[in-house]
C-alpha cells in the first residue's frame, strides 16, 4: 500500500465519521467540527488517491488549497451564525421546532 | 389567406383584451368601462357574422400554432363551431347590456366585467377549438374565469359555492385531460375531423376507447351536469342573475354539452361510437337526468334553484339527441343547443328583474306580479311555454326532432322519455305562470327596489335584454324553416357529419 | 466590433461579479440600480447566447486558454442556456422588487445587493462551467450567498433557519466533493468532456455519483431531504425567498440531471431512477398537504416549492431506461418544470410579500380585503398558481403534458397519477389563499396599499410563467441544441 | 434522536467507510496524466513552482471564485447582524500588548517573504494571506486593535482590491482571447500583482471573519 492510498484511506474513514457527527451531533458546535472532519476527509481522499502511484500531483493539490480557504469560509460564516443564534436564542443548538413554523412571538408582523 | 386564418383569434381577442383592460381599470371608470364592453361585444359580433357569409360558402377559418411538438394550438370556425359562437356572441351581447344595468352602483365591477369578458373568451375557444388539446385549454380558462364571478357576492354562502363549483369542474378537467392524452398516446392525434378519426383503429382498440370514451364523457359531463355530476349546478345559483344567465345559457353548461357533441361526432366519428356501443348507455344517462333535473325542479321554491334544475334536465336533451345515431336525432339535439341557451337566459333574465325589482326570490313571492311587471311575466311566459315545448316555440323543434329522430334511430322507449319530461315540465313552470297572472297580489313585495315609472316597470337595461331574447325564443320556433335560422344551420352540420 | 466576436459566457460571470463588488465598495443598502443595469445587460447578454446557440451550436470558452483537461472550460449547450434564461428571467424582476421592498421593509437591506450578485455569477458559473472541481466551488460560492442572504434579516428565526440551511447545503458540497476526489483519483482528470469517454461501471465510481447526486437531493430538498427548506424559505426577506425557492435549489437539480443524463449515463439504474420517482411523488404529496396545513402565507409557498420539486424528480423514471421519444419528452418535461417553477415561484413569492406588507399580517385567515385593495398582486398570486396547477395554457401544463405523455406511453401509469392529483392538491391550497383574499372584511381600510412596482413585478413573472406554455416549443428546440 | 435510530447512523456511516476503502482499494492507474501536462506548461505559465501555476494560472478561475467565496463569507457574517462583545475582560497587560506590537510587523514581513516564495517554492497569496490574518488576530486579542461591525469606505477598499486586481486581469485576458489569458511575457508580473493585491485583501478578509461582528460595549472592548 502506497503512502497516498493511506492517505486516502484514512480519508474516507474520517469523511464517514464527520458524516456522522455532522448528523448526530447536538450541538452546533460539535456539528460545525464534524463538518471540518468530513472536509478534511474528502480532502485527503483528492491528493491521496490521485497521488496512490508515488508521483506528487499539483493539480489536486491546488484544489485542495482552494477547498481548505472554501471550508475556512464556510466554518467562520457557521460560527458566526451560532454566536448569532446563541445571542438570540440563549443556546447554541438548532430549535426543534422550526421546521413546523412555530408562532412568531413578536407578533403577526410578517417577515 | 393569412388574414382568414387571422380571424378565429381575433374573434378570441376582441373580448379578451377588452377584459384584461377592464380588469386594471379604476373602479371609477363607468364610461370607459362599459363603451370597452360594448365595443368589444359590437367587434365580436361583426367579425361572426363576416365568418358565417364565408363558412356558408365553404371558405375554411383555421389558425394553427405550435405549442410543443404534436401539440398544436388550433381555432377551427367550421360550421358546428359558428353555431356556438354567434349563439354565444349574441347573448353575451344581450348579458352585457343586462349586466351593466343590474350592477348598476355595486361594488367591484371591474373585477366582474374583466372575469365576464374572459368567460366568453374561453366560450368562443372551446367553440372554435380544432382539437382536443385547443378545447381542454379554453375548457379549463373557462374554470378559471367563472370561479370569480361565482364567488363575487364574497358571501359565505358564495365561497361555499365557488368551493364545490371548482372541486368538481377542476376534478373533471384532470379526468378529461387523462382521456385526452391515453387517447393522443393511441392515436397520435386528437383533431377534431368530421365523422371521427378512430374508426380507423377498428376493434382492436376497443376495450381502451370505451374507457377513454368514460373518462373524456365524465371530464366534460360535469360540466354538463349530467348526473350524477350535477352537485355544483344548483349551488351556483348565489352568483347574480346575469352570471347564471351566462352560465346556465351560453358558456360552462354549454361547453360541457359543447364538448359531448364534438367527442361524439368529432373524434369518435358517430358510426364508430355506434359500433363501440357507447351511445346507448350515453342515452341513458342523458334520460335519467332528464327526468331527475325536472322532478327536483318539482320541488324547489326558490326560483332560481328550479331554473337550476331545469337546466340540468333541458342541456340533456342535447345530450340525447346526440346518442340518438341518425341526422334526424342529430339536429334535434344540436339545435337545443341554441334553443335552450336563447330559453333559458330569458328565465334567468327574469328571475333576475323580479329579484332586483322587487326582491322577489321565492316561487310563492310571485303571485300577482304579472300586472305589476307585465313584460317582464310576458317574457317569463313565452321561454317557460317553450320549455315545455309548446308549438311554435322555439322549445317545441326541438323536442320534434329529437322525436322523429329517436324513432329513426329505433329507440322509441325516448319518446316516452320526452312526453314524461314534458309533463314534467309543465307541472313546475305552469304553476308559476298561473301565480304570476291569475293570482292577486299578497300583501306588499318583500323589498322593492326600483319603483315603477309610467309604462317602464323597471330599468330598461333590464327589461330589454330579456324581452328581446323572448322575441327570439318566438322567432327561431316560428321562422324555423327559413334560411340560417338555428335549425337550417344545423341541417347544414348534420349533412356534412352524415355525408358519406 | 462585430455582435458575433463578443463571447457570452465569461461575461456572464464576470458582469455580475463586477456588480456584486461595486455595490459592495459603494457601501450597505446601495447599489440597486447598477444591479439593474447589470441584470439588463445580462439578459441581453444570455438573448444573445441563445442566438448564437441556434445559428451556430453548442458554445465554448476555454478559460485561461488552456482547454481541458488542464484548464476549465466553459460550455453552453441548450440546456445550460434554458437555466440562464430562467436566471436572468427571474433576477432582473426580482431585482426590481427588491429595490422596493427594501423601501417599505429595510431588515435585510445592509447587503443583498452584493450578496446577490455574488449569488447570480455563481448560478451563471454553475450552468456553464463543464468542470467538476469548478462546479464545486459555484456550488459554495451560490450556497454561502444563499445562506447569507437567508440570515440578513438578523431576526432568530431566520439566523436559525440560515444556520439549518448552511450545515444542509454544506453537507450536501461535502458529499458533492467527496465524489470529485474519487472521480478524479481513478480517472486522473475532472473534465466533464475527458469523462465522458471513459466513465465506466466500476465500483468507486458508482460510489462517486451516489454520493454527488445524494449531494444534490439534499440542497434540491427533494423528500424526506427537504427540512431546511420551508424554515428557510419561508423566514428571509421575500425578495431573498423568491431567489432561493426560484434559482437556487434550480441549481442543484440541475446538476443532477447534467450528471445524470451525462457522465454518469452509463451507471444509471432503472431501480434507482424509480426511488427518486417515488420520493418525487412522495414530495408532491407530502409538500402539498403541509401547504395546505399552514397558518401563514409565506410557510404555505416554501411548502408548495417542497411539493413543486417532486415534480422535477419524475424526469428520472421516465427518462431512464425508456425508449428514446419518452426519454426525450420527460427531459424536456423536467427542465421546462424547473423554468416554470421558477417563474411562477418567485411571482408567487412576489405576490405574497406585497400582500402581507398590506394586509400588515401573513397570517392567512388575516388577508381578507386584499382582493380589494390590492387585486394585481392577488391576480398575479393567482396565475402563478394556475402555473403551479398546471392548468393550461401555462408553463406548468407544458411541463405536465409532456410528463403525462412520457409516463403514458412508457406504461408508467402511477406517475400519471401523481401528475394529476398533485395538480389537484395544488388547486386546493392556491384557492384557499384566494379564498381568503376574497373574503370581506368588516373594518374598511385595514389593507393599505403598496407601491406598484412590488405588484407589477409579481405580475410580470407570474404572466411570464403563463406565456412559457404557450412558446414551450421555443424552448424546446433550443433545449435540443448539443443534447 | 433516539439511540436507536443514533446507532443506525453510525452503522450507516461505518458502511460507507468500509465501502469507500474497498472501492479505493485496487484502482488501476488513472488514464489521464496531467501532472505530465501540468509540468509540459509549466514554463509558459509565468510561475516556477507547479502548485502556484495550477492555483493562479491552470485553474486561476477556480481561485477567482474562491476569493469570491471568502468576500461572501465575510458578507454574510457581517448581514447576520451585530453581536454583543462576549470576550472576557483581560486586564490590560502591556507586555503583552508590547510583545503584539513588536511580533505584527515581523510577521508582515514574513507574509512579503511567503508571497515572494510562492513564484518557485512552496508559499504564496494565501499562506501569506494566512500570516497577515494571524497578526491581525494577535493584535485584536492583545489590545491594540479593535472590533469592527461596519467596514468603512477604506477597509471596504482594502478588502475588495484583491478581488478586483484579480478581476481586472480576468477581464484584460479576454483581449488575449480568453478570460485569465495572461500575455506570455507578462504572466509573471501579473500573477505577482494578483497575488500581492489578494495577500492584501485575503488577510484583511480573513482576519475579518474573526474581528467582524461583535458589537462593541460603551466605553470599549475592554470595561
Amino acid at each position: 500500500m502506497s503512502l497516498g492510498l493511506f492517505y486516502a484511506l484514512v480519508g474516507g474513514g474520517l469523511f464517514a465519521l464527520g458524516l456522522a457527527g455532522l448528523i448526530l451531533q447536538p450541538r452546533l458546535l460539535g456539528k460545525i467540527l464534524a463538518f471540518n472532519i468530513l472536509g478534511s476527509g474528502a480532502f485527503l481522499v483528492l491528493v491521496g488517491l490521485a497521488q496512490r502511484g508515488g508521483t506528487p500531483d499539483p493539480v489536486p493539490q491546488a484544489m485542495v488549497l482552494t477547498g481548505i480557504v472554501v471550508a475556512v469560509a464556510a466554518t467562520a460564516l457557521a460560527l458566526a451564525l451560532t454566536r448569532r443564534l446563541a445571542d438570540l436564542s440563549g443556546a447554541a443548538v438548532l430549535p426543534e421546532d422550526d421546521a413546523r413554523a412555530p408562532a412568531n412571538p413578536r407578533g403577526p408582523d410578517g417577515d | 389567406m393569412i388574414l382568414d386564418s387571422l380571424l378565429p383569434p381575433l374573434v378570441v381577442l376582441s373580448s379578451f383584451l377588452p377584459g384584461l383592460v377592464i380588469f386594471f381599470l379604476d373602479e371609477s371608470r363607468v364610461r370607459l368601462r362599459t363603451t370597452l364592453n360594448l365595443v368589444g361585444a359590437v367587434t365580436k359580433l361583426l367579425l361572426i357574422a363576416y365568418m358565417l357569409w364565408g363558412v356558408f360558402h365553404q371558405q375554411d377559418f383555421v389558425f394553427r400554432h405550435t405549442v410543443l411538438p404534436g401539440f398544436d394550438l388550433v381555432l377551427n370556425a367550421d360550421a358546428l363551431a359558428m353555431l356556438f359562437v354567434t349563439l354565444s356572441a349574441v347573448l353575451w351581447f344581450f348579458t352585457t347590456l343586462y349586466a351593466i344595468g343590474y350592477l348598476e352602483g355595486a361594488p367591484h365591477r371591474s373585477r366582474f366585467f374583466g372575469f365576464f369578458s374572459l368567460c366568453v373568451t374561453a366560450t368562443v375557444g372551446v367553440a372554435m377549438a380544432g382539437n382536443l388539446f385547443t378545447f381542454f385549454i379554453f375548457y379549463e380558462l373557462l374554470t378559471l374565469a367563472t370561479y370569480p364571478l361565482v364567488v363575487h357576492r364574497g358571501t359565505p354562502e358564495a365561497l361555499r359555492a365557488g368551493q364545490r363549483y371548482l372541486a368538481y369542474t377542476l376534478g373533471g378537467g384532470a379526468i378529461l385531460l387523462v382521456g385526452i392524452i391515453w387517447l393522443y398516446t393511441l392515436a397520435g392525434s386528437v383533431d377534431f375531423v368530421h365523422g371521427g378519426s378512430l374508426a380507423a383503429l377498428g376493434s382492436a382498440h376497443a376495450a381502451e376507447l370505451r374507457w377513454i370514451f368514460l373518462l373524456l364523457i365524465a371530464g366534460v359531463g360535469v360540466k354538463a351536469a349530467l348526473v350524477p355530476l350535477h352537485g355544483w349546478l344548483p349551488q351556483a345559483m348565489v352568483a347574480p342573475a346575469p352570471v347564471s344567465a351566462l352560465l346556465h345559457a351560453v358558456a360552462v353548461v354549454k361547453a360541457g354539452a359543447f364538448g359531448i357533441v364534438r367527442v361524439v361526432y368529432e373524434v369518435y366519428g358517430v358510426t364508430f361510437a355506434q359500433v363501440l356501443g357507447v351511445l346507448t348507455p350515453l342515452s341513458w344517462v342523458a334520460s335519467a337526468t332528464i327526468l331527475w333535473g325536472s322532478l327536483r325542479a318539482l320541488a324547489q321554491d326558490d326560483l332560481k334553484r328550479r331554473l337550476a334544475y331545469s337546466t340540468v334536465s333541458q342541456v340533456s336533451y342535447i345530450v340525447l339527441g346526440v346518442t340518438l345515431f341518425g341526422p334526424v336525432g342529430t339536429v334535434g339535439g344540436v339545435v337545443h343547443l341554441v334553443h335552450q341557451g336563447i330559453m333559458k337566459i330569458t328565465l334567468f333574465f327574469c328571475a333576475g328583474n323580479y329579484a332586483e325589482t322587487l326582491g322577489i326570490h321565492r316561487v310563492s313571492q310571485m303571485d300577482g306580479v304579472g300586472r305589476r311587471m307585465p313584460w317582464t311575466t310576458a317574457a317569463f311566459t313565452l321561454a317557460a311555454f317553450g320549455m315545455i315545448g309548446l308549438p311554435p316555440l322555439a322549445g317545441f323543434v326541438s323536442k320534434w326532432y329529437l322525436g322523429l329522430g329517436a324513432l329513426e334511430a329505433g329507440m322509441d322507449w325516448v319518446i316516452g322519455v320526452l312526453m314524461l319530461s314534458s309533463l314534467l315540465n309543465a307541472a313546475y313552470f305552469l304553476p308559476i305562470v298561473y301565480r304570476a297572472w291569475f293570482k292577486p297580489q299578497a300583501g306588499e313585495w318583500p323589498h322593492e327596489h326600483i319603483l315603477a315609472r309610467g309604462r317602464r316597470e323597471t330599468g330598461w337595461l333590464l327589461l330589454l335584454p330579456p324581452v328581446f331574447t323572448a322575441a327570439a325564443a318566438l322567432a327561431v320556433g316560428l321562422f324555423a324553416a327559413m334560411p340560417f335560422s338555428p335549425l337550417d344551420w344545423v341541417q347544414l352540420i348534420a349533412e356534412r357529419e352524415y355525408a358519406p | 466590433m462585430a455582435i458575433e466576436s463578443v463571447a457570452p459566457l465569461p461575461w456572464l460571470v464576470l458582469l455580475p461579479l463586477a456588480w456584486a463588488t461595486l455595490s459592495f465598495l459603494l457601501g450597505p443598502s446601495r447599489g440597486a440600480g447598477i444591479a439593474i443595469v447589470g441584470l439588463l445587460l445580462q439578459a441581453g447578454l444570455v438573448l444573445l447566447l441563445a442566438w448564437q446557440l441556434t445559428t451556430m451550436g453548442t458554445q465554448h470558452h476555454a478559460v485561461g486558454g488552456w482547454g481541458a483537461p488542464l484548464g476549465i472550460d466553459l460550455v453552453a449547450d441548450g440546456l445550460s442556456v434554458v437555466m440562464l434564461l430562467m436566471t436572468a428571467a427571474v433576477a432582473l424582476p426580482v431585482a426590481i422588487y427588491a429595490r422596493a421592498w427594501f423601501v417599505a421593509k429595510p431588515a435585510g437591506a445592509a447587503w443583498f445587493w452584493p450578496l446577490s450578485g455574488f449569488l447570480v455569477a455563481a448560478l451563471n458559473g454553475l450552468f456553464l462551467s463543464a468542470d467538476l472541481f469548478n462546479i464545486y466551488v459555484t456550488l459554495e460560492l451560490l450556497g454561502l450567498a444563499a445562506v447569507g442572504l437567508t440570515a440578513a434579516t438578523g431576526e432568530r428565526r431566520a439566523v436559525a433557519a440560515a444556520m439549518r440551511y448552511l450545515l444542509a447545503t454544506l453537507l450536501g458540497s461535502g458529499a458533492y466533493l467527496m465524489g470529485v476526489a474519487l472521480v478524479y483519483g481513478t480517472y486522473g482528470s475532472v473534465s466533464l468532456a475527458v469523462l465522458g469517454g471513459l466513465v465506466e461501471s466500476l465500483p468507486v465510481v458508482m460510489l462517486a455519483a451516489g454520493l454527488m447526486v445524494a449531494g444534490m437531493l439534499l440542497k434540491t430538498a427533494l423528500f424526506p431531504l427537504h427540512f431546511w427548506l420551508p424554515p428557510a424559505h419561508g423566514g428571509a426577506a421575500t425578495p431573498v425567498s423568491a431567489l432561493l425557492s426560484a434559482l437556487v435549489i434550480k441549481a442543484s437539480f440541475y446538476l443532477a440531471l447534467r450528471l445524470w443524463f451525462g457522465v454518469f449515463e452509463p451507471l444509471a439504474a432503472v431501480s434507482a431512477a424509480q426511488v427518486l420517482g417515488a420520493l418525487g411523488a412522495a414530495a408532491v404529496f407530502w409538500g402539498s398537504v403541509q401547504a395546505l396545513l399552514q397558518a401563514r402565507l409565506k410557510m404555505l409557498v416554501a411548502y408548495s416549492t417542497v411539493a413543486q420539486v417532486g415534480y422535477l424528480f419524475l424526469v428520472f423514471p421516465l427518462a431512464t431506461g425508456t425508449p428514446a421519444e419518452a426519454a426525450a419528452g420527460a427531459w424536456q418535461g423536467g427542465v421546462l418544470q424547473a423554468v416554470a417553477h421558477a417563474l411562477a415561484k418567485a411571482a408567487m413569492f412576489a405576490a405574497a410579500g406585497a400582500m402581507i406588507l398590506g394586509a400588515g399580517s401573513d397570517r392567512i385567515d388575516r388577508l381578507g380585503g386584499v382582493g380589494a385593495r390590492l387585486p394585481l398582486a392577488l391576480f398575479a398570486f393567482g396565475l402563478a398558481g394556475i402555473v403551479l396547477m398546471g392548468l393550461p395554457p401555462t408553463g406548468g401544463f407544458a411541463t405536465k403534458w409532456l410528463l403525462l405523455m412520457a409516463a403514458l406511453e412508457t406504461g408508467q401509469w402511477w406517475w400519471a397519477a401523481v401528475l394529476v392529483g398533485g395538480g389537484l392538491l395544488a388547486a386546493a391550497y392556491v384557492f384557499r389563499v384566494l379564498l381568503a383574499a376574497f373574503a370581506p372584511v368588516p373594518e374598511q381600510g385595514r389593507v393599505t396599499g403598496v407601491a406598484r412596482s412590488l405588484e407589477w413585478t409579481a405580475f410580470a413573472l407570474a404572466t411570464a410563467g403563463v406565456l412559457l406554455g404557450l412558446f414551450a416549443a421555443h424552448v424546446v428546440t433550443l433545449l435540443d441544441v448539443g443534447a | 434522536m433516539n439511540r436507536w435510530a443514533s446507532v443506525a447512523v453510525a452503522l450507516l456511516c461505518a458502511v460507507l467507510a468500509l465501502a469507500l476503502a474497498w472501492a479505493m482499494w485496487d484502482l488501476p492507474p488513472a488514464p489521464v496524466a496531467l501532472p505530465a501536462q501540468v509540468a509540459g506548461s509549466l514554463a509558459i505559465s509565468g510561475v516556477e513552482h507547479p502548485v502556484t501555476a495550477v492555483l493562479l494560472n491552470f485553474r486561476g478561475y477556480d481561485t477567482l471564485l474562491e476569493v469570491g467565496v471568502l468576500l461572501i463569507a465575510l458578507l454574510g457574517m457581517l448581514a447576520a447582524g451585530a453581536t454583543p462583545e462576549r470576550m472576557t475582560a483581560l486586564p490590560p497587560d502591556p507586555v503583552l500588548e508590547g510583545l503584539a506590537r513588536l511580533l505584527a510587523p515581523l510577521m508582515v514581513l514574513v507574509a512579503g517573504y511567503l508571497l515572494w516564495a510562492g513564484a518557485f517554492r512552496p508559499g504564496g497569496a494565501f499562506q501569506a494571506a494566512a500570516v497577515l490574518a494571524a497578526a491581525g488576530v494577535l493584535l485584536r486579542l492583545a489590545g491594540p486593535v479593535t472590533a469592527w461591525t461596519r467596514p468603512g469606505r477604506v477597509l471596504r477598499l482594502a478588502l475588495a482590491a484583491g478581488f478586483v486586481v484579480f478581476l481586472a486581469v480576468a477581464v484584460l485576458g479576454l483581449a488575449q482571447g480568453a478570460m485569465l489569458e495572461y500575455p506570455r511575457a507578462w504572466a509573471g508580473s501579473l500573477i505577482l500583482a494578483v497575488e500581492a493585491g489578494l495577500t492584501v485583501s485575503l488577510g484583511l478578509t480573513l482576519a475579518g471573519l474573526f474581528l467582524a461582528g461583535p458589537e462593541i460595549p460603551r466605553g470599549g472592548p475592554r470595561t
